[in-house]
């Protein structure tokens, strides 16, 4: 089966930052994110977690993203943007992708 | 005096009360005891409806009372002025930073809704009229606080994000102003009739809702404390202790200035004394993301909650009853 | 018509309604208000235990009607028969492909069971009483259209998914068939007596969370319009607002031939009229994936549902009332 | 035995049991009727807090009884011993392993909340008081039968994880000991004012939520029945069906040496005779992770609850009338 | 520590599809997979969340399936035959497992 | 732009365990990691769902940590101790993240 390369960025984020992350990947003309949810989490700012949170202040998502590997080095500075004062993290991995016409 | 004691006393020994101590001892005792986030976020929709739909609902019924306008007014100017107070009073009492002393004071110009919800129960409990449109006055306060916050920053502080469009409509069309301001108009446009047709959702199961909700606030808060205290100095807590005073003192002179009834009062005094813990957070996570969260939370929703909802409402509303004369 | 005109406006201000027009707006000016997934379920699992149950008792009371059987065939038929009149109005009118104008046909030829509920609640208020197993009629005219669509596509178009067993029994045996037919029998079984155990939960409540869930499906139907409108033609949404018109007139044949009271005629016009917005999305994705999702819910819900919500259950009403002489 | 007869009739002719079937038979029909997660937790929030508040209300309403404690201790030898007698019984009947063996005892040593909510309901329809407390005696006997069946392990089997303090903390405080603990203790306190200000939130619509509760429970056992009935033995089903006899007749025992009413005894027997699916199997996962939950899952949900809600009540009910002489 | 090498295999899908996703492993002799939720996400077929959404139809779910490198290739075809005519991404990475044994 | 290679462990592992695999995390130094829920799976026990779950004996998560690789190995020995008798799946990949000074 004929698979390509391709990275996939993954990017753990506040809810409430995550339509200005995408705004800026449809600017950047990445068309292909998924949103997955998250129930906690620990980092520098402390352990939270979903339960019972009747504010939107302190939920997370994580943001991923599987783009061409050429698309890739451009579009950190952008994200980098965002999400540069915020709490959060950056992952990039290596997949291997089917139906590559998609991206 | 005995008035306030007993209605305190009435008011610590409710169940809606006691709902809340024990979420806040069951998160400390670590029993994994939880609300679900759906479901905490469906009681807070329910409460928002039913409570805006009531205050749209009671205007209807007694007509436009000629202080509307000006309540709505008094409302803004406190919320954006109280901001100002709290920065320089937790400039002179604790050691926070700029920024975290501007988040904070944002959430005391600001207000609770559960706080409001809470103290209209004990009114009517008490027997004691309020004007309908309180409720618009309470959404009218939840968001010029963000802004003076950010314009203390902006003038003491470090840069801070511009305020660009898009963060401006989301604290002005955030979802609880949206859902209290809209049921307050369906409530105004449908009436008694419209109340007719829903009161056995919106009015009877009401203070059950409340139990749970404050059950699942109280393990919120629980969990804040347990997980916040080490951020929190004396002189941050003493702030979250005193500050209510200070708003209700305002909320008190701004009721009176209009003239409103004993329960008008008792509730400008209540909402001036709440401090937020949903929409101006959301806000400043956005807008100050250097602000520490868990000082204002803790001091939002761990210190200044609890002391508003068991003596504070009991207090303010004995105050106004003796300052209007009202029974 | 002074008739239709008071009961139009009467219903356009009831807080159900106002309730989804809140949504729609709330969505289209993008506040973040949004009702969980889980809860918006919970309460689409109460509105369909409900109505079910009801249906079931009112069948215990007043016996089974003879007509009862019939009406379920006609059911059936307008069901599997609606698509066909609905595909070829949309080859006349607009430019969709044999795919696309399929799928939207199998949704006018099933119904949407909350139209269903507030054209019953209309009637309910207007004191106009209806044959209970109308929500048996309801739930035999779920699945029908799909096959019909199916059809079409294999008639006309290119190769599609061919219907296996499992995607019949997930057409069949889907959760909202299930739970009316399940709840219905329980109602008929259990009567008046069981009516009387869980009447405050399944009668009072009712309204209340139609309006709540009307608000979400104001969100939804919202965001669709604000995504979807650039798939729209203005022939496929010419057509939203006819099809309605002629399904319900079909309904109106039906009910008389069967010889129903008024109550029954209006509900039959509302069934034909209503489109699907729940059942046949799920079963168009899985059978027909090329077709276009944001043409069929957005004509669905975006342009059917509220013209049926708002002018559209009140015509029928009226013309019900009128044609078999009811009040 | 004529009242046996019309008991068992009534209650499977219930909405309730109705409503557990309906679960079933969706799910055996691999409907994909399901409730989420989040609203399936809500309603058990709402249940445990509405049994427990009410049990409160009535002690504060009719003085605590001379026989409270002994009751809570008789609660507690029950809930501790009868792990004992259902693992003989399981050695004997089945080929469950010493560790299987051991984990299923737990769950019929300690009880299901909801076996006794349908217990106290069944009660309530057919005008037989109980003790207010029993509800307390139910968090009591939550607990003991995990310490029961961990010594169990370490006196006949392989070694197992030590008993930390960690999980004897989420034993004692797990959510449902909690809730029902503390909305005890409230209704306690505020007594018959507090049960006003909200009895129609955990009165009226207690029974329909019943409802859908059992549709879900239903589903689940559905589940479990179609997926774990592999991992059955005809020996391991034989004591789900006899065990809630042996656990009936020990219950019956106590509340008769307690001199209980009728109601309090039946409340016994029932409570005795259900078998725990909320705490016990979380416990069991993480103290004996090799047991297999699919066979006391499958016991507990699938064989022993069903039996108890469907003929277990009434018997029970019968048998404690006849002994106790009431009715 | 003694790992093993794995290949991770993660295929978005709409969730009326996951029966049938799921239903073509268990046939291929896979045992082991693991679905998570997805709240919302863009392609080519337009954004969409799960926020309010009464309708089954319009969500999706990421399945993950943790596979010995050698059994991934023939596996490959027949996903791509229940994913083929609807929308979703396959993507395959490289992992190291503890616990081998298991898979 | 700047970024470092790092480990992304993953352990798929049941709710319950949760708390103790966070707090051997803490223990051995780990301040960061992120929960995502999980919606259902098959293993070696059989399959599950959360759908109409009351009890939290049968759910599960995903624990996700990213750490340095030079932190993994003497980690994954006490993880282990945690998720040894326990159903589960631990894997580990390569990724490059973004302001590595955060971990
Ligand atoms: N090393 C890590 N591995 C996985 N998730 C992390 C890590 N560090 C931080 N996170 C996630 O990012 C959120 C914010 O982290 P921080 O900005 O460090 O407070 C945490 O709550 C976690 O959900
Ligand atoms: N490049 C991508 N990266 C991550 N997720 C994607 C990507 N493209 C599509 N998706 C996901 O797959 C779904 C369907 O995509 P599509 O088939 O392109 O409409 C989207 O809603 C996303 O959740
Ligand atoms: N090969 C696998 N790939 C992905 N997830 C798996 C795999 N094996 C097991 N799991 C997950 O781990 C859980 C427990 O697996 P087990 O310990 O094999 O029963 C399953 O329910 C799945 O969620
Ligand atoms: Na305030
Ligand atoms: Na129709
Ligand atoms: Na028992």
């Amino acid at each position: 089966m004929q698979t390509h390369k391709a990275k996939r960025l993954a990017i753990i984020i506040e809810s409430i930052m995550q339509a200005r992350l995408t705004d800026i990947l449809k600017e950047k003309g990445v068309t292909g994110w998924t949103v997955l949810p998250v129930l906690g989490g620990s980092g520098r700012s402390g352990e939270w977690s979903r339960e019972g949170q009747v504010s939107r202040a302190s939920g997370m998502v994580q943001v991923v993203c599987i783009i061409k590997p050429e698309r890739l080095e451009p579009l950190l500075d952008d994200i980098l943007k965002v999400v540069d004062r915020h709490i959060g993290v950056v992952t990039i991995g290596d997949v291997d992708v089917l139906r590559a016409e998609r991206f | 005096m005995d008035n306030i004691l007993s209605l305190a006393a009435t008011n610590l020994l409710s169940p809606v009360i006691l709902s809340f101590a024990l979420g806040v001892l069951a998160s400390l005792a670590r029993s994994d005891l939880s609300i679900p986030e759906a479901v905490a976020k469906g009681m807070s929709i329910y409460l928002l409806f039913a409570i805006g739909f009531k205050g749209g609902v009671s205007v209807a019924d007694h007509g436009i009372d000629r202080t509307l306008g000006l309540s709505l007014v008094a409302g803004l100017i406190l919320s954006a002025g109280l901001p100002i107070i709290a920065f320089g009073l937790l400039r002179v009492i604790s050691r926070l930073s700029t920024v975290d002393a501007a988040a904070v004071a944002a959430h005391y110009g600001s207000i609770s809704i559960v706080t409001f919800v809470a103290g209209s129960s004990v009114l009517e409990t008490s027997g004691i009229a309020t004007e309908g449109y309180m409720v618009a006055v309470a959404a009218a306060m939840e968001a010029p606080a963000i802004l003076s916050a950010l314009w203390l920053i902006s003038r003491f502080g470090a840069d801070t994000r511009e305020m660009d469009s898009a963060l401006m409509r989301e604290i002005m069309l955030n979802g609880s102003i949206v859902l209290l301001v809209g049921s307050f108009a369906i409530g105004w446009i449908t009436g008694k009739d419209g109340l007719d047709q829903i009161d056995s959702f919106i009015i009877a199961p009401f203070q059950g809702v409340l139990c749970l909700f404050l059950l699942d606030m109280g393990l919120v808060a629980g969990r804040g404390l347990r997980g916040g205290s080490g951020a929190m100095s004396a002189g941050a807590v003493g702030f979250g202790l005193l500050m209510p005073f200070v708003g209700a003192t305002a909320g008190l002179a701004a009721g009176m200035l209009l003239g409103l009834s004993t329960g008008g009062v008792a509730l400008f005094m209540v909402l001036s004394a709440s401090a937020s813990y949903i929409a101006v957070p959301a806000a400043m996570r956005v807008a100050l993301p250097e602000a520490n969260p868990s000082i204002y939370l803790t001091l939002s929703l761990g210190v200044t909650f609890p002391l508003n909802l068991t003596l504070g409402i009991p207090i303010y509303i004995a105050i106004a009853s003796a300052v209007t004369g009202g029974s």
